[in-house]
């Protein structure tokens, strides 16, 4: 019972990343800009949010504890958002500014981004000595600093308090959030029905007095956004030491983009199954019968790719992208 | 010119880094360490470069850069640098050459030779290993794990030795623990990741009370997991260094003082101007160069410094031989072990080539 | 075989004219081409931008206070570190081989309207497979260098060929299926490295000692003494032809683009859209695959070891296709330019600079290429403005002249 | 007097091309002004220009007197000008009510409001009977219902101004009549009408003025009622143009295509699409499907042409004798058959192709194009210059310019020369002639005409009925999937076949209405 739940708390911890970058790429592509940009941005947001909780960006204030016990761990955690939130919104603006308003092919403009982040996060954490000591390529991240050991009241509920309300970090509600606004955003909002309108058919939405560029410049925004947190939520989950990388998070969150078949609920499901699979193969001996069947830990390692591939060849048939993703807008085209 | 006395040659010493980072916490970090340490206490300028690929090309294109570049001390860690040291070092006669964990051959392993201006440095992890698997049982640890980084020689050695250790506690002190085959793993990297967390995670909480984390970086995510275990108190036994400030979860840590080795190896051809060029200094408890940490990282419950010296004192007078192989383990098994039946667990220590 | 052998007649001929009239006005004129001009632009901001970057944080590596010279003697490696000495070149040329060959991968893709995240995956199985002949197969020197190489298109072309076919039967997206190969490919890698045959402990690599097999010289190291130059470089070029022939000269490369501009409409014309993407795939794998053979099989060996992570190489391929603009002969140069920014800033560590500076330039250089036609475009409009305005003062005298032009009666 | 609109001057180029030269336009409230003009002669262009999608380079705008300035479609929208374009710009995956409100959505506590829109929008559907459902998805319902949600569009905007740009090109008369009902309901109401129309007979019918453009040059603007087609069309080309096609009475010969059984459903086998179809196509004659949009031609032509594989067991479609109900698209083609698509932009050509890399579309690998498999391209470069010639098809760079940057007419006339250059005996032409000019249009016919004379069998998919009369040897009609009818275009009228094409008439003839229902 134990490794289940700690099972299932894991499949939450590795989904809520994943959900997030997806379903900020989705405001993208459903804009009609393609961005794959979204590694590059998530390890930008995670950065810059690091240096902020680790007080790099503050003057007086020079280490994340000191921080923390001036204003409390939560709070720091949620300014480190924000500050990420920043830094992805101001990445992904030059995206925008390439494929949007310069009519660039995207995928060269977010291809240049993915190059050139990870390579900045690391040539200035050394060249600037961020990290502890000079020389080094990582960021200490004091993780332990800013779990919620458990949330009053919440945490009683059987089996969901220990889910949900004990030793949480503040970004797994941001997560929530952040599905269901990006739901009611999607489907019930003015600017949802003509975000779609632009990734569909501009011109329509251009005859009907939409104005595309700016639809699609806040929808690139709102991805850096979203990878930006979502970068900084996974980082700070997963390690106590950054070195300007994701893990591949960023391009896997695509994946189940395209998975979930560019909409809302269907990329939290694909998400949620992707995340729980990989879980499963990384933490076999979360389950005592398969474990010891003692399978070979390559062909576990493999597996969840495998289904997902399979699972997609299934579903695929009648997959689509938004109409217009990818295509550049001239008003002159017909 | 040199044979003037070797304070007046002017030093410059260059640490090229092996693959991975030069804070993996482990080969890389600790060298550097010892080189920066020796090179400001004597302030003689020193630099460590980061080939671009981790091919013997690229190495000995490294070699040649740092060398044209005014180097005439270069350090190197780790075995890929074998074929590349064997060549150079003739190539490069007045550069010093400290080569660890490995000795120079020829790719096919034809001939093994080490000319008088290269030192290797080999540790016997395996001892430190050892240690680390005897405390842990001594300490009444009954679920054991190890999880290694890439499955390079050293690690192999932490482990099996790790294996003896325990096995050999468990006998002489006849507790029965449990340690199975597929509690013992290579990570494959050695960098924190979500799949190794996920790994550790499953591991501890379907029991196993204390991983012996070989794994450099990847240890981090070792201890993340420990520390998100609410069920028990998990423990982690760290490597290399001593990681007790790392994580609470740290009871211990496997050292090999890499860094001193180093800094001592610099002194003798700096300083005294003579160097063990042309040997292999083979680092293990008889010079003090592995352990485990003494005082405020000394965690265990049960298990004393006083026992801890004992033990320690039998590996250095070589009264314990700990296996480094996988063929020695299993009849170090067999003679000082009551022969437990943990054939397979033998065979996941080390993949071996026909 | 005999059409073979037509084809490659052929295929001579045309490169033989393609070198024989080769007059420099030709050269002039490819100089001169707009898309060329800009790549040259962009590849300049690029490193001037790397340059400004570098002054912000010239040390002197000693001193440690901050220097210009320091910065100088940075860019004076970033910018010639390549070419210092001919040893230096050999080894860029040695090195971009692999490099040209996953461009040409990702760029061939691009050309046929799909996009290859998968090179990596194709790369990895490539090297496994080439090396996995190197060590099992009894073969005379040279004879077993190709086949070795053969089985490392083999098996890109076969890790192409799976997310094809499923694009083409089941309409699954390709950008998917190469990112989820990729992850496939790593752990069946590393699964196969230690297997007892070809695993050597002592490396914990793949055993790479196979004299018969390595990557013949044919004396190019005469050229550049010292450097480890072999072949690998000439196959990629000749390849690079070869696959700008399949492109632009043969009816494959017409009907490739042709579905990759327009499944519909290449469909109508009686194109077979499933064979061409699948085929498309499995070439761009082939490439892959030959890139990881000649990386894996030089004589001073790459070292394939159980390393659970993803080869980096299939993103700096995607790079280089872009900075070609995905033109194969383009792709020469700019995976030669890669190599070459690679060393040199590999050097500049020797006066403190993180090498990391290298994807810095690149990525510049890049997102350039991606606005440089806008920005062009700008500049032209510029001088269209001038050229407006003197023309319509013109105009407008003619309408004082005549007012009220208009044919035809109007009703009142 | 006070003009609701004045164009006045209007200029616009792009690039080297002056698109609108100087050009004047005036409508009064109430009115219903015609535009007439060929394929690019500036139509659309001018009424961009009022609409706000391009900015003109020089002239003034008046409405209702007063100087304004359009920059965007928002700022027509304020002015009250709306337009129905040539092609559509709906969003294909939206409901009509969707569609209908983009750009001027309601709100209520700042969520997306559909439910008040939606009671106005049935109050206009009902007052103009509009007949359209506002829950179905644009991508499902016919293309006239689509533009009736483009003319709701407008009214929803509380349009004065309606500009309908060749609004007729996919309508049945029934509709078209419907659709001018509308428009002069309209101007009743003191509505201005911009409308743009090829068809010289519909404005005799609608229009009270006309303004001719021709070669982006302002021609003249006519008073309709005292105005003769033939000197619209005059004014229009530039020289005489005959209307009625003359031809030979055909001989046909032995069958070429023959269609037996023809069964087929829809994705979901919910829908019956075709039913069992019979008919054959012989040598020397002409074939007219007529019918409304969307009554299964589309379907019928992918069948024949093999777009979409045939799924219904017994089904039989045969070529010179040949079973082809299998076969692959290229081996339609070696069968000698020929095909004029009706999507000019999706399938029949390859847009980022140049013109000559498209004349060899389906023919680059025969041995005149390539020898082992290297491209020939002396003989590509060569033939593509003696279409051009032979065809004469317009366009900047010759055989070297990119089929996207010509005009649809040219693009037509490029496909047109490619499909009946080739080797074949039988050609599918579906709706060759939309959206052309009268000249274009007059020489697609002589071409289809020649084509017959040369014996080669012709089938030949249109909605516009003049055009069945006009080149027809028989007549068949469908609705629904089912043929309704055979006629002999000599012994029928339009009015009759209006009935058979809305249904409400059924031949007791061949056409396997016996067996039909299964
Ligand atoms: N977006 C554009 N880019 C370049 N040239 C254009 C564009 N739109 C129109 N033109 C030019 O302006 C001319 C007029 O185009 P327009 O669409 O107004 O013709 P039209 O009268 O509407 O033709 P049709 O009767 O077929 O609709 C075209 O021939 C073309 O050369
Ligand atoms: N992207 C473009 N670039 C350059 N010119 C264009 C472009 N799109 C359209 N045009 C020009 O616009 C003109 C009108 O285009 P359009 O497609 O409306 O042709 P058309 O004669 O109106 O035929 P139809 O509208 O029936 O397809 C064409 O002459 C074409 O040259
Ligand atoms: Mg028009
Ligand atoms: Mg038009």
């Amino acid at each position: 019972m134990a490794s289940f739940y700690d099972y299932f708390s894991l499949v939450l911890f590795f989904a809520i990343p994943l959900i997030m970058t997806a379903l900020g790429a989705l405001f993208s592509e459903r804009s009609g800009v393609v961005n794959i940009a979204m590694e590059g941005i998530m390890i930008v947001g995670a950065f810059v949010g690091i240096l902020f909780i680790n007080g790099k960006l503050i003057p007086g204030i020079d280490s994340a504890v000191e921080f923390t016990e001036a204003i409390g761990g939560v709070p720091v955690y949620l300014l480190g958002m924000i500050i990420a939130i920043i830094a992805g919104i101001l990445v992904s603006y030059l995206h925008a500014l390439a494929s949007i308003k310069m009519n660039a092919d995207q995928i060269i403009s977010a291809t240049a981004i993915n190059t050139l982040t990870p390579a900045l996060a690391l040539f200035l954490t050394m060249s600037l000595a961020l990290g502890e000591s000079a020389g080094t390529d990582k960021l200490p991240v004091a993780r332990s600093l800013y779990l919620i050991d458990e949330v009053p009241l919440l945490s009683k509920i059987p089996f969901f308090g220990e889910l949900f309300f004990q030793n949480v970090y503040p970004g797994f509600y941001v997560g929530i959030i952040a599905i269901i606004l990006t739901y009611i955003v999607i489907y019930k909002t003015k600017f949802g029905l003509r975000l779609r309108a632009c990734g569909e058919n501009p011109h329509a939405a251009d005859a009907a007095g939409i104005n595309i560029y700016k639809i699609r410049y806040l929808g690139v925004l709102i991805s850096g956004a979203m990878a930006g947190a979502s970068g900084f939520i996974f980082v700070i989950g997963f390690t106590i030491e950054f070195n300007a990388s994701v893990v591949g998070y960023g391009f896997l969150a695509i994946a189940v983009m395209i998975f979930g078949n560019w909409q809302p609920l269907k990329i939290v499901g694909a998400a949620f199954l992707f995340a729980g699979l990989l879980t499963l193969s990384d933490g076999i001996s979360f389950f005592p019968a398969l474990d010891n069947l003692d399978i070979p830990e390559g062909i576990i390692s493999m597996l969840p790719y495998l289904i997902t591939i399979v699972v997609l060849v299934l579903t695929s048939k009648n997959s689509r992208a938004p109409k217009a993703a990818g295509q550049i807008f001239d008003k002159g085209e017909r | 010119n040199g044979d003037s006395g070797a304070e007046e040659k002017d030093w410059n010493i260059v640490m090229i880094t092996d693959v991975g980072t030069i804070t993996d916490k482990s080969f890389n970090q600790g060298t550097w360490e010892g080189v920066q340490q020796f090179a400001e206490d004597n302030d003689i300028p020193a630099m460590y470069f980061r080939p671009n690929d981790g091919t013997q090309a690229e190495y000995e294109a490294a070699i040649d850069l740092v060398v044209e570049n005014g180097a005439n001390v270069v350090v190197t860690p780790g075995f890929l640098f074998e074929t590349a040291i064997y060549n150079k070092q003739f190539e490069y006669p007045d550069v010093r050459f400290i080569l660890i964990d490995g000795e120079p051959h020829t790719p096919d392993y034809s001939t093994y030779e080490t000319a008088d201006n290269t030192t290797n440095i080999l540790f016997q992890e395996e001892q430190a290993g050892f240690l680390a698997g005897y405390a842990a049982v001594a300490d009444g640890f009954t679920k054991l794990g190890f999880m290694g980084g890439m499955e390079v020689p050293a690690v192999q050695r932490f482990g099996i030795g790790y294996v003896a250790g325990a096995f050999y506690a468990a006998n002489e002190l006849d507790f029965s623990i449990t340690f199975p085959a597929n509690r013992y793993t290579y990570l494959g990297d050695f960098d924190a990741s979500p799949a190794h967390i996920t790994a550790a995670t499953g591991w501890y909480s379907s029991g196993t009370q204390i991983i012996f984390a070989a794994a450099g970086g990847a240890g981090q995510s070792v201890m993340a997991a420990a520390e998100a275990e609410t069920g028990f108190d998990a423990k982690v036994i760290g490597v290399d260094v001593d990681q007790a400030a790392d994580s609470e979860t740290v009871i211990s840590s496997a050292m090999k003082r890499l860094a001193v080795a180093v800094q001592q190896e610099l002194t003798a051809i700096i300083i005294d101007g003579e160097g063990n060029g042309g040997t292999t200094l083979v680092k293990g408890a008889d010079e003090d160069a592995i352990g485990l940490p003494l005082g405020d990282s000394f965690k265990w419950d049960t298990f004393t410094e006083a026992e801890y010296e004992t033990v320690y004192a039998l590996i250095e007078d070589g009264s314990i031989v700990v296996p480094a192989t996988e063929d020695e383990l299993e009849t170090f098994l067999e003679a000082h072990a009551g022969n437990p039946d943990v054939a397979d667990l033998v065979e996941a220590t080390m993949s071996e080539a026909e | 075989m005999e059409k073979i052998k037509q084809f490659f007649s052929k295929l001579w001929v045309s490169i033989k004219d393609f070198f024989v009239n080769f007059n420099y006005k030709k050269v002039l004129k490819i100089f001169t081409n707009t898309k060329v001009l800009n790549s040259f632009a962009a590849i300049f901001v690029g490193l001037l931008i790397g340059f400004i970057v570098m002054i912000f944080v010239a040390k002197n590596p000693f001193t440690g206070e901050w220097s210009f010279n320091t910065a100088l003697d940075g860019l004076e490696r970033l910018f010639g570190g390549g070419s210092r000495s001919l040893k230096n070149f050999g080894d860029v040329l040695f090195k971009a081989a692999p490099l040209i060959l996953v461009g040409l991968s990702v760029g061939f893709a691009f050309k046929t309207g799909l996009f290859n995240i998968g090179a990596s995956g194709q790369f990895m199985v490539g090297g496994v497979a080439a090396l996995y002949a190197a060590n099992l197969l009894t073969l005379p020197t040279g004879l077993h260098f190709v086949v070795a190489a053969l089985a490392g298109i083999a098996a890109g072309a076969i890790w192409g060929f799976v997310p094809g076919i499923l694009k083409a039967i089941y309409n699954v997206n390709e950008v998917i299926t190469t990112i989820m190969m990729n992850y496939i490919a790593m752990y069946l890698t590393v699964m196969m490295v230690t297997y007892p045959k070809v695993y050597d402990g002592g490396l914990t690599a793949i055993n790479t000692n196979f004299p018969t097999a390595h990557t013949p010289v044919l004396g190019l190291d005469k050229l550049f003494p010292g450097s480890n130059i072999d072949i690998s470089i000439i196959i990629a070029i000749l390849v690079a032809v070869l696959i700008w022939f399949v492109l632009e000269k043969t009816t494959l490369g017409y009907q490739l683009k042709a579905v990759g501009h327009s499944k519909d409409a290449s469909k109508y014309a009686g194109i077979n859209y499933k064979k061409s993407v699948a085929v498309s795939m499995m070439i761009a794998g082939g490439l892959a695959g030959l890139a990881a053979a000649l990386y894996y099989l030089p004589i001073k060996p790459a070292y394939f070891r159980p390393i659970e992570v993803i080869s980096p190489i299939g993103f700096e391929g995607i790079s280089i296709a872009l900075i070609g603009q995905s033109h194969p002969l383009a792709i020469i140069f700019s995976g030669t330019l890669i190599s070459y920014i690679k060393e040199g800033a590999s050097q500049m560590q020797l006066f403190g600079f993180n090498k990391e500076i290298t994807n810095i330039v690149i990525s510049v250089i890049i997102y350039m290429i991606a606005i440089s036609s806008y920005l062009g475009m700008v500049i032209n409009k510029r001088k269209e403005r001038k050229r407006e305005l003197a023309k319509e003062e013109e105009t407008d005298e003619e309408n004082k002249e005549e007012p009220q032009v208009k044919g035809g009666e109007i009703n009142g | 007097m006070d003009y609701a609109i004045e164009m006045l001057n209007i200029t616009k180029s792009f690039g080297p091309l002056v698109a609108n030269d100087n050009i004047d336009l005036k409508v009064k409230h109430g009115e219903i002004h015609a535009i007439l003009g060929e394929n690019g002669a500036g139509k659309s262009t001018l009424m961009s220009i009022l609409f706000g999608l391009y900015k003109a380079d020089k002239g003034t705008i008046k409405i209702n007197g007063e100087t304004v300035n359009i920059d965007s479609p928002n700022d027509a929208n304020d002015l009250n000008i709306g337009m129905v374009h040539q092609h559509f710009k709906l969003v294909e995956v939206f409901t009509v009510l969707e569609n209908i409100v983009l750009g001027l959505e309601d709100k209520k506590k700042g969520y997306l409001d559909l439910e008040t829109p939606r009671e106005k929008i049935q109050k206009l559907i009902d007052r103009y009977n509009l007949k359209v459902d506002l829950n179905a998805l644009i991508k499902d319902i016919s293309v006239g219902a689509q533009q009736r949600v483009e003319i709701l569009k407008m009214l929803y905007r509380d349009a004065e101004t309606l500009i309908f740009d060749e609004p007729t090109a996919v309508l049945t008369p029934q509709e078209i009549d419907g659709l001018f009902e509308i428009i002069r309901e309209f101007a009743k109401e003191g509505k201005s009408i911009i409308i743009i129309t090829h068809k010289l007979n519909e404005i005799k019918a609608i229009a009270d003025n006309c303004t001719i453009l021709r070669k982006g040059k302002h021609v003249g603007t006519v008073d309709v009622k005292d105005t003769s087609v033939n000197r619209l069309a005059k004014l229009m080309v530039g020289r005489d143009v005959d209307f009625s096609v003359e031809k030979a009475l055909s001989k046909p010969k032995d069958s070429v295509l023959s269609v037996k059984n023809l069964n087929y459903y829809n994705k979901d086998k919910t829908k019956k699409l075709l039913n069992n179809i019979n008919f054959d196509v012989r040598e020397g004659e002409i074939v007219c499907i007529a019918g409304i949009e969307g009554n299964g031609q589309t379907e019928l032509v992918n069948l024949i042409t093999g777009l979409d594989p045939v799924t219904e067991e017994g089904s039989l479609i045969s070529l010179n004798k040949e079973d082809i109900t299998k076969a692959s698209i290229r081996e339609r083609f070696e069968a000698g058959m020929s095909h004029i698509p009706e999507d000019r932009h999706k399938h029949g050509l390859i847009l980022d192709y140049n013109l000559a890399e498209n004349f060899i579309s389906n023919t680059y690998y025969k041995p005149k194009f390539q020898e082992h498999h290297i491209l020939n391209f002396e003989n590509i470069y060569h033939y593509a210059e003696e279409l051009i010639e032979k065809y004469d098809v317009r366009s900047s760079l010759g055989s070297k310019s990119k089929a996207r940057s010509m005009s649809g007419g040219n693009q037509q006339k490029a496909i047109i020369a490619r499909e009946t250059s080739r080797k074949h005996n039988f050609l599918v032409a579906a709706q060759p002639t939309r959206g052309l000019d009268v000249g274009a249009i007059e020489y697609v016919h002589k071409t289809l005409v020649e084509e017959r004379d040369r014996g080669n069998a012709i089938l030949v998919i249109s909605l516009e009925l003049d055009e069945v009369m006009n080149i027809a040897d028989r007549i068949l009609v469908i609705y629904e999937g089912q043929i309704m009818a055979e006629l002999d275009p000599k012994k029928t009228n339009v009015e009759e076949i209006g009935l058979y094409m809305s249904g409400s008439k059924k031949q007791k003839v061949n056409g396997g209405s016996k067996d039909g229902e299964n």
